[in-house]
């Protein structure tokens, strides 16, 4: 398969006042062309960060972007300039922001937000665009297009205006979608909408997408391949069935198992992951996760774990999968979900760092 | 007595000299800083509608060299009385062709003093018989002492002897109107046009408010063959700097006085470049002391004041346009002897001793128990720094420490006409070129404009018979002896005689400026 | 169902925008319904269905257009003097959608959290204050080191959580819920949901809880009201609801649900809701008609024949 | 929003007699009437002058007259300058005052904006601190020292144009830089802290995603909104510099309208003050209620007609 | 693969209420403010400044033999030299010993003008622009019938009333002069009003004062610091407008204003006469401008990482 984009050790971090912020350490991934990437994790891990590295719009200063490589059609955008960028955001590239309050500007018609991506990157006349505005707005679902091209932003509801955000990246038919908790506004009908959309438009065009989310359900609904984000790294990568039938981080249970089951009626307390995540300031020394973690070891506090390869295409970073630990047993609401997979090999391989 | 003009041959012929050069634009650029408030001799009551209608009009008389000299008027005749004037009108025309009569001398007096019309300066006409009770309504049109016998001869009959009067005729109250066009349109002096008549050296093309006025040559005038200049151009910037700025910069012939203002601070690089044409003037800058206010009431701290202030220096150093240090009332350009003054200027010493005997007479023992003093003047710069420096000198050679406060304009001069001041400063311009013009002010406590609540019989009786003193020589004793009250008992104290300072284009000649400050550009011309 | 007791009562609320030329949007449309003490009422529906104005408009930061709410039979719009203004708003409570923007960033968490109780005279002084600040931090999982922080230091859900210890500090009897968990990720939404039932358990209280995610309102609901257009279309039990949904467009959305199982997922069908579909003649009276004990939908007379012959 | 205009006309009314009413009574408690000057006139020509212009009536009856002929556009003749009527004043002064305001209105508002862009855009940097510079002389200079500095600097030492007086257009340039340099400088920092403010908005990195360079960025997504302080500064400004300023008229020698505001009152021209203070009336409130209508159009989530909230 | 002792896989006991610990160190308010206020290089650039012209307002005048008010009318107009460090002015006084003395005053009246502008300016725009509808309507229109009424016969009454000085004109200078505070606030609180945060502080039956001074005030603090530093140098010259009609310190007393008003008549001959005043006051802006930069900067928590 071939590869749309590639991240090599990306690693990026912000100049405050109070020091520097390690937001990205050291990322790898890739996308496959027309393939969907899912980049799930608590907030505050960086995946909007990861995401605005690609489309390079880390504000600078403060942000930066101190290493690695952003391979998109093997040519790299970290060392692209702002206008060969400005090409390539809005027509290559698209973007859905994940704030739909603020991502619009309060002072300019939602239909006219629309049509500046297609004036500039398709050339398109103001009729032509506006034609087209109203027919994306459709596209999305909003209803009485016509009318509401017209429209300010805060007279749309909050999902209305996702709709908007969605429609602005998805005008110039863009080869990657980056998509930063598109639905997570939305209620679920529009969502399976938008979802369809973005599927549809993938089967036709050929997009690849990287959709960050915390919605598992969505995840599962989307996904091919899932990229669990922990302070700042990847904790966990694979194939969704991998990720969600044969999860090896602790991290990963943790999201799994705070889930509210729709078929059960037990009402008891959702295993929620106590704590908040660390500063990445000064990030902790060992694995960053360890002090939330029921089943840190003592090297967890000393040592970061290395990346385990379980199958060719699933990755964890955990010391569980050193042959020396202890075996445990995950969850109760995620052992209901595990199942053997054929893919997997005999035994975690350590794989070095940086591939 | 009879009398007439000395007639002088026609010495502005001479001066304009024939041998000017025909590649010279006669053309004239002056500031007169101000919109002029009306064009209508009647109705003008500023220096800068003065300034203009003395080149668009002319008067019975013009002043030249500081003596009236015959101009609409070919010559006169005085009653024995000294109280009728009859005056015979030469051959003169009205810009648009028409005849100037002794009726349009007659139809624009009457005109002026009918209380119907809003005439502020109708009072220079109530030297003539009945003018005032016309201007009051207590007499008609036609009791009023002014008749044209016939076109060419008009009778003046005044209310008193008014050795003066000739003078006067030259001031543009005085001035005749096209009678025939007034009648027929009432807003004619509106706007430049065809119905803005005049019958003096120039006339009026083009009158752009609160910018500028045009003046052309006026080919009817009567004396058209000695008028040089083809076109004034008079420009509204009321600003010093800027109108300095503009001479330098060559967008005008002519800054400063008396249409204009130079800046102080440039004064001394001016003078110093040999550019500053200096040029005395009748005007006086005074202190008045409001004298029923202790301490002020006592004579002796009076004099004490005014002989404390070193008026050299401030002349020197402060106004800087050579004004005369004034130790009298009336200025020089009518007693010549006043440069010298009643007493000695920053007489410290004699000024120790009348605080002290001023002190002793109050009862009081040291400077420090005198009543707290206030010198006030209007809102100006000048004033404010005359002010300041008299502050500090009375306060060095006296030790007495004076507040000062300004106010503005109308403020002031309210509290001044209503007594509310101790100290405060005013000046005089003379409206005519006689004493009396200056020392009357002081005639009565009532008066308008005294202001210092001093009245003294002799002075008052002196300036009574003087008016009726046929005998300029007598008339002028009595005035010098009023004057000499006036400065023993000091309700004012004088600082200095006002002068009019401009700089001017090398090549203009001709100007003529009079001792009252008035400007004639009918002999100006280019070399 | 044992007698329960009515705490808020909404009776046929309106609340028209005006937008533009004389348009009109009718965010809320004649909603009728009841909240029982000590219940979670939950409300679901597609965005811009005029949840959020609901909630608003039920808490007085609106002026209702039209109908009434009242609360403890005291009815919220009315004129009142300003005792009683206070007196009803320390009872009813909100908590924001939006954990970024409904935060004033230039407070301290300290001072956001004590507004309430600044504004009501709740503590005597200084240290009471902080007490309490301190207490409701704990209550809602923080500690109160947290106190002197700055909003943009914290994450969503400790944002959300400040947001809830800002509104239980008047000690309210009800809150409304304007989708407190959207903006969180998984593990978070647990935390926050886990401290609402909590803090209900504890003081028994009133929630009014609006979200589009169906799985959480489930669990946390006792019953759900599902809206669509501004109009109230069907309010039932939430097991009830789930199992028995009426309405063509519950329907839908429940079969909208994406589960988090990639098999499951693969293979779900989506009912599509299309409004015509009720071929509603004019004239026709719509109303919410209770078709099982408790169980409400928005519906015609022909309808609610059908709908009681299928379930009833 | 025609109601809404329509209302707000009423309350231009009202404003208006409230303003005629407070001036024409504090104009008459100042002491001094049109026609005190240096030299004390007679008391029979004032009361022949008073009773020409009736000023000799009981004051509710000039009050009222004052009223009905406002009403009628009719100021009446000017005390002072006698032949004209204020009307006349106003007509001939107005033009050049708009004339000159409009230029330097143009010179502040388009060069204090793009200064402030370029000192916000580059944040913290030397353009940035230039700009910062420059406005804080243009701010701590006020327009009397600027127009004599560049009367001085430009006219006189450079001789590139004429020192003063209302001719040509390049006699209007010094003018008009003098009369912008401090809105300028303000509406700079202005601009630039609003627009720092609304660069860290998310919008705008919505606009660079969509692939919008930083100049269309800068005109189509900040500048609108970073312009809702500069506008309500402009409101009274431009009222302000539309009917001129005394100083800078007087500076440099033109006949504008400002003039007439301070000379009138310090010659106490009755009419005068009236007439160009319900003149100078009518344009603030007007610009006033274009600033309303224009925060409305600059940010359609401000609402001033209806929209009561809460309570 | 490098060998990791056994017992390092042992299982940590993990306190997890420690999780919901911040590292950061929390620091109070003020204490935090002061140091990201002292980190900024040109805002402490100001602040020195702002303190040099403090510190030479009070002891300026004690540096020189020369006093405000003694005239040396042989020594007028005299360039800066050993002597007289600034020159002298038209009456041959020390425009040194006058620079410093008139700082009193021109400081004095540029802190009276922020402060007015902080009491009435603020608040009344803040008032009006949060209530709205009719409330203002008619506080705004009360601002511009204010601004309509012809000042100067405003001050010309205050000065038939009143008795000149300090306190007169500071009424004369409040009459009017925080209406551009007032509008730029009421604009920023219009776009404020309804943000969620106020919503939350309404529901919570926030009165409006509280709202006002909580939340919407604090937020609008950038351009009401940048309207204060246009105010104060306005003040200033209004200062020397007023006292040139009359109503404000009486002469001999010198203000900045007052000596740059004098000084640009004599700018083509006695440049030094308009340089000093002007400098000072530029100064002094600058460094209100930097140091209000500044604390705006440290104030806003947003900015605090
Ligand atoms: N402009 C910035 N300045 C400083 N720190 C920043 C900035 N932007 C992001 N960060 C930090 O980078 C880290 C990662 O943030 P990011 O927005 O990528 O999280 P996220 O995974 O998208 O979380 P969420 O699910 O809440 O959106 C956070 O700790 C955040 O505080
Ligand atoms: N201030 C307003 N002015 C005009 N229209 C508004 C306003 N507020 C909301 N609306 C409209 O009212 C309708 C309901 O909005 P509301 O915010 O209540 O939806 P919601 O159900 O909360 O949606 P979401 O789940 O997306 O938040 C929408 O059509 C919206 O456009
Ligand atoms: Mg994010
Ligand atoms: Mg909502």
């Amino acid at each position: 398969m071939e590869k749309l984009l590639e991240v090599k050790n990306l690693e990026v971090s912000f100049q405050t006042y109070g020091g520097e912020v390690h937001a990205v350490r050291g990322v790898s991934f890739h996308v496959n062309k027309g393939e969907t990437l899912a980049i799930v994790g608590e907030s505050g891990s960086g995946k909007s960060v990861t995401s605005q590295a690609i489309m390079r719009l880390i504000p600078t200063p403060p942000g930066k972007i101190k290493n690695g490589q952003i391979l998109f059609n093997g040519e790299d955008l970290v060392q692209k300039t702002d206008k060969e960028m400005e090409e390539i955001r809005g027509r290559d590239i698209g973007m859905i922001f994940q704030d739909p309050m603020t991502s619009l500007n309060p002072t300019m018609k939602v239909g006219r937000q629309i049509m500046e991506v297609l004036i500039k990157h398709q050339k398109m006349s103001h009729a032509a665009a506006k034609e087209r505005a109203i027919e994306l707005l459709r596209l999305v679902g909003i209803s009485m297009p016509e009318k509401r091209v017209n429209q300010y932003p805060h007279e749309f509801s909050g999902g209305m205006r996702q709709r908007a955000m969605i429609a602005i990246a998805l005008a110039s038919n863009p080869k990657l979608l980056i998509a930063d908790e598109p639905t997570t506004a939305l209620d679920v009908t529009i969502q399976a909408q938008i979802l369809e959309l973005m599927k549809d438009l993938q089967k036709k065009l050929g997009t690849s997408i990287i959709f960050i989310t915390h919605d598992l359900g969505v995840v599962a609904n989307m996904a091919d391949r899932v990229a669990v984000m922990y302070a700042g790294k990847i904790v966990e990568m694979g194939t969704v069935d991998e990720i969600f039938y044969d999860p090896r981080h602790p991290y990963t249970w943790g999201l799994l198992a705070s889930m509210p089951s729709l078929d059960s009626d037990d009402k008891k307390e959702l295993a929620a992951i106590p704590g908040s995540p660390p500063d990445l300031t000064n990030p902790p020394k060992g694995d960053a996760f360890a002090p939330r973690n029921p089943y840190a070891m003592r090297i967890d506090f000393e040592q970061e774990p290395p990346m385990f390869k379980i199958s060719d295409t699933h990755y964890a970073a955990t010391w569980l999968l050193h042959p020396d630990a202890p075996k445990v047993e995950p969850p109760e609401a995620v052992k209901k979900r595990l199942r053997k997979l054929s893919s997997n090999y005999e035994k975690p391989i350590l794989v070095k760092e940086s591939e | 007595a009879c009398g007439g003009f000395n007639k002088k041959e026609e010495t502005a012929g001479d001066q304009a000299g024939e041998d000017k050069k025909a590649d010279v634009p006669q053309e004239l650029r002056v500031n007169i800083n101000t919109e002029p408030f009306s064009l209508h001799p009647g109705l003008a009551n500023d220096s800068t509608s003065g300034a203009v209608l003395r080149q668009t009009f002319e008067g019975l008389t013009v002043i030249k060299d500081g003596k009236p000299e015959p101009a609409m008027a070919e010559s006169y005749e005085v009653s024995d009385d000294l109280t009728t004037y009859t005056f015979k009108l030469r051959d003169a025309k009205w810009t648009n062709g028409d005849p100037v009569t002794a009726h349009d001398f007659e139809y624009a007096w009457k005109w002026a003093l009918d209380p119907k019309n809003q005439a502020q300066y109708a009072y220079q006409l109530y030297y003539i018989k009945n003018g005032q009770a016309f201007n009051e309504g207590k007499a008609k049109a036609e009791d009023v002492g002014v008749k044209a016998l016939d076109d060419k001869t008009l009778q003046v009959t005044l209310e008193n002897p008014t050795p003066y009067f000739l003078e006067l005729t030259a001031f543009y109250t005085y001035f005749p109107v096209n009678s025939k066009i007034a009648q027929k349109n009432p807003d004619w002096y509106k706007n430049a046009g065809p119905d803005y008549t005049s019958n003096g050296p120039f006339k009026m093309v083009s009158w752009e408010h609160n910018n500028k006025i045009v003046l052309e040559k006026n080919e009817n005038y009567w004396d058209a063959d000695n008028v040089k200049l083809t076109k004034i151009e008079m420009f509204m910037v009321n600003d010093p700097n800027t109108e300095l700025s503009m001479f330098n910069n060559g967008e005008l012939d002519w800054a400063g006085s008396p249409t204009g203002y130079l800046p102080t601070d440039a004064l001394p690089k001016l003078k110093e470049e040999g550019k500053l044409h200096v040029q005395p003037i009748a005007g006086t800058y005074w202190y008045k002391f409001n004298t029923e206010k202790p301490p002020l009431n006592n004579v002796n701290i009076r004099k004490a004041l005014t002989y404390a202030i070193d008026r050299k220096a401030i002349v020197e150093n402060i106004t800087k346009g050579e004004q005369i240090p004034a130790m009298a009332a009336v200025p020089p350009t009518m007693f010549p002897e006043n440069e010298k003054g009643y007493f000695k200027d920053n007489d410290v010493e004699k000024a120790k001793e009348h605080l002290k005997k001023g002190l002793e007479e109050l009862g009081l023992k040291d400077v420090k128990d005198l009543p707290p003093l206030t010198l006030s003047f209007n809102t100006n710069e000048a004033h404010a720094k005359i002010a300041q420096a008299i502050q500090d000198m009375w306060k060095k050679n006296l030790g007495i420490e004076v507040k000062l406060e300004n106010a503005e304009w109308n403020v002031y001069i309210d509290k001044l006409h209503s007594g509310d001041y101790q100290i405060g400063r005013m000046g005089w311009l003379g409206d005519f070129n006689d004493p009396i013009n200056f020392l009357e002010l002081y005639r009565d406590k009532e008066g308008g404009n005294n202001d210092t609540n001093w009245e003294h019989p002799k002075f008052k009786q002196l300036l009574i018979d003087s008016q009726k003193e046929a005998d300029p020589e007598k008339r002028k004793q009595m005035l010098k002896e009023a004057e000499a009250i006036l400065m023993d008992e000091l309700p004012i104290a004088p600082i200095y005689f006002y002068t009019n300072t401009w700089v001017q284009k090398e090549n203009l000649k001709g100007v003529e400026v009079s001792g009252l400050g008035d400007v004639l550009f009918k002999w100006a011309y280019f070399e | 169902m044992e007698q329960k007791q009515k705490l808020v009562e909404v009776k046929n609320l309106k609340q028209y925008f005006k937008v533009g030329k004389g348009q009109v949007v009718k965010a809320v449309d004649d909603v009728t319904f009841d909240i029982y003490k000590g219940e979670t009422l939950g409300l679901v529906g597609e965005s811009g269905c005029g949840k959020s104005t609901t909630g608003r408009t039920i808490i007085g930061l609106y002026q209702a257009t039209a109908g009434e709410v009242l609360f403890n039979g005291v009815n919220v719009h009315a004129k009142k003097s300003a005792k009683e203004t206070k007196e009803l708003k320390r009872k009813m409570q909100m908590i924001f959608q939006d954990p970024y923007a409904s935060l004033n960033p230039r407070m301290t968490v300290a001072d956001i959290i004590a507004e309430g109780i600044d504004i009501h005279g709740l503590a005597k002084t200084k240290e009471e204050r902080m007490n309490r600040v301190y207490e409701l931090l704990e209550t809602v999982g923080l500690n109160r080191e947290h106190a002197n922080r700055y909003p943009h230091e914290f994450s969503g859900g400790q944002r959300q959580r400040i947001g809830i210890a800002r509104a239980l500090a008047v000690e309210p009897e009800f809150i409304i819920a304007d989708e407190p968990i959207s903006a969180l990720d998984v593990s978070i939404q647990a935390q926050v949901v886990n401290l609402m039932k909590k803090l209900q358990r504890e003081k028994g209280l009133t929630y009014l809880f609006i979200a589009h995610d169906l799985s959480m309102v489930k669990y946390i609901s006792d019953r759900i009201g599902v809206m669509y257009f501004g109009k109230l279309v069907e309010l039932a039990d939430a097991e009830e609801l789930y199992r028995n949904p009426i309405h063509p467009y519950t329907k839908s959305l429940l079969s909208a649900i994406p589960h988090p199982d990639p098999e499951t997922e693969r293979t779900r069908r989506r009912i599509i809701y299309d409004p015509s579909q009720h071929n509603y003649k004019d004239g026709e009276e719509l109303r919410m008609r209770e078709i099982t004990p408790g169980h409400f939908v928005y519906c015609s007379e022909a309808e609610y024949e059908k709908y009681k012959a299928m379930y009833g | 929003m025609l109601k809404y205009i329509g209302r707000r006309l009423l309350y231009m009314l009202l404003s208006l007699f409230l303003i005629i009413t407070a001036t024409f009574f504090l104009m008459r408690a100042a002491p001094g009437g049109p026609f005190s000057g240096e030299k004390q006139l007679p008391p029979e020509i004032e009361k022949n002058l008073n009773e020409f212009y009736g000023l000799d009536r009981p004051w509710y009856e000039q009050y009222f007259d004052y009223l009905i002929s406002i009403a009628q556009w009719d100021f009446g003749p000017s005390f002072k300058y006698k032949g004209q009527t204020v009307n006349d004043l106003i007509n001939n002064g107005f033009p050049v005052s708009f004339f000159l305001g409009m230029e330097a209105l143009f010179i502040a508002v388009g060069l204090g904006i793009l200064l402030g862009i370029i000192a916000a855009l580059n944040h913290n940097k030397w353009q940035d601190y230039g700009a910062m510079v420059f406005a804080v002389m243009g701010i701590s200079v006020p327009s009397f020292i600027m127009a004599s500095f560049l009367q001085y600097v430009l006219a006189i030492k450079l001789g590139l144009f004429p020192v003063a007086r209302w001719e040509s257009f390049m006699h209007s340039v010094l003018p008009a830089l003098a009369l912008a340099t401090t809105p300028m400088a303000f509406i700079a920092r202005l601009t630039r802290s609003s627009m720092l403010e609304v660069l860290s908005n998310d919008y705008i990195r919505t606009a660079k995603a969509k692939g919008l360079s930083k100049f269309q960025i800068t005109v189509r997504h900040t500048i609108r909104n970073a312009l809702l302080p500069v506008v309500s500064y402009l409101g009274p400004l431009s009222a302000q510099i539309l009917t001129g300023s005394f100083v800078i008229e007087k500076i440099f020698g033109i006949p504008g309208l400002g003039s007439h505001f301070v000379l009138s009152i310090s010659n106490r021209d009755y009419t005068t003050i009236m007439g160009v203070t319900v003149f100078y009336g009518i344009i603030l409130l007007s610009a006033m209620l274009l600033v309303d209508i224009a925060y409305g159009l600059i940010d359609p989530r401000i609402k001033l007609a209806g929209g009561k909230k809460g309570e | 693969m490098q060998q990791i002792p056994k017992e390092m896989f042992q299982p940590a006991s993990v306190d997890l209420s420690e999780a919901e610990k911040i590292s950061k160190p929390s620091l109070s308010f003020w204490k935090d403010v002061s140091i990201r206020f002292r980190k900024n290089k040109l805002a402490m650039f100001g602040l020195v400044l702002l303190i040099i012209l403090i510190f030479m307002a009070i002891f300026g005048p004690m540096m020189t033999p020369y006093d405000y008010r003694t005239n040396d009318l042989m020594n007028t107009n005299q360039p800066p030299s050993a002597e007289h460090w600034f020159g002298t002015d038209e009456l041959g006084r020390d425009i040194f010993a006058r620079t410093w003395y008139g700082a009193r005053i021109s400081l004095f009246i540029g802190v009276a003008a922020a402060l007015i502008d902080l009491f009435i300016g603020v608040l009344w725009g803040g008032f009006a622009g949060f209530r709205g509808g009719r409330t203002d309507e008619v506080m705004m229109r009360i601002a511009d019938i204010l601004w309509a009424i012809p000042y100067l016969l405003l001050v010309i009454l205050l000065m038939v009333v009143l008795e000149q000085g300090l306190g007169t004109m500071i009424l004369a200078m409040t009459i009017t002069g925080w209406i551009n505070m007032a509008r730029i606030v009421r604009g920023q609180v219009l776009q404020l009003k309804n943000q969620e945060y106020v919503l939350a502080a309404q529901t919570l039956g926030a009165s409006t004062a509280r709202i006002m001074f909580k939340h919407l005030i604090p937020n609008t603090m950038g351009p009401i610091l940048v309207t204060m530093t246009l105010t104060v140098p306005s003040a200033i010259f209004t200062e020397a407008f007023l006292s040139y009609l009359g109503l404000g310190v009486p002469q001999p007393l010198a203000s900045w204003g007052t000596m740059a008003s004098d000084g640009v008549q004599a700018l083509q001959y006695y440049p030094w006469r308009l340089f000093f005043p002007a400098t000072m006051i530029c100064l002094t802006i600058f460094a209100f401008n930097v140091v209000g930069d500044g604390l705006r900067d440290a104030l806003d928590p947003r900015l605090r990482k």
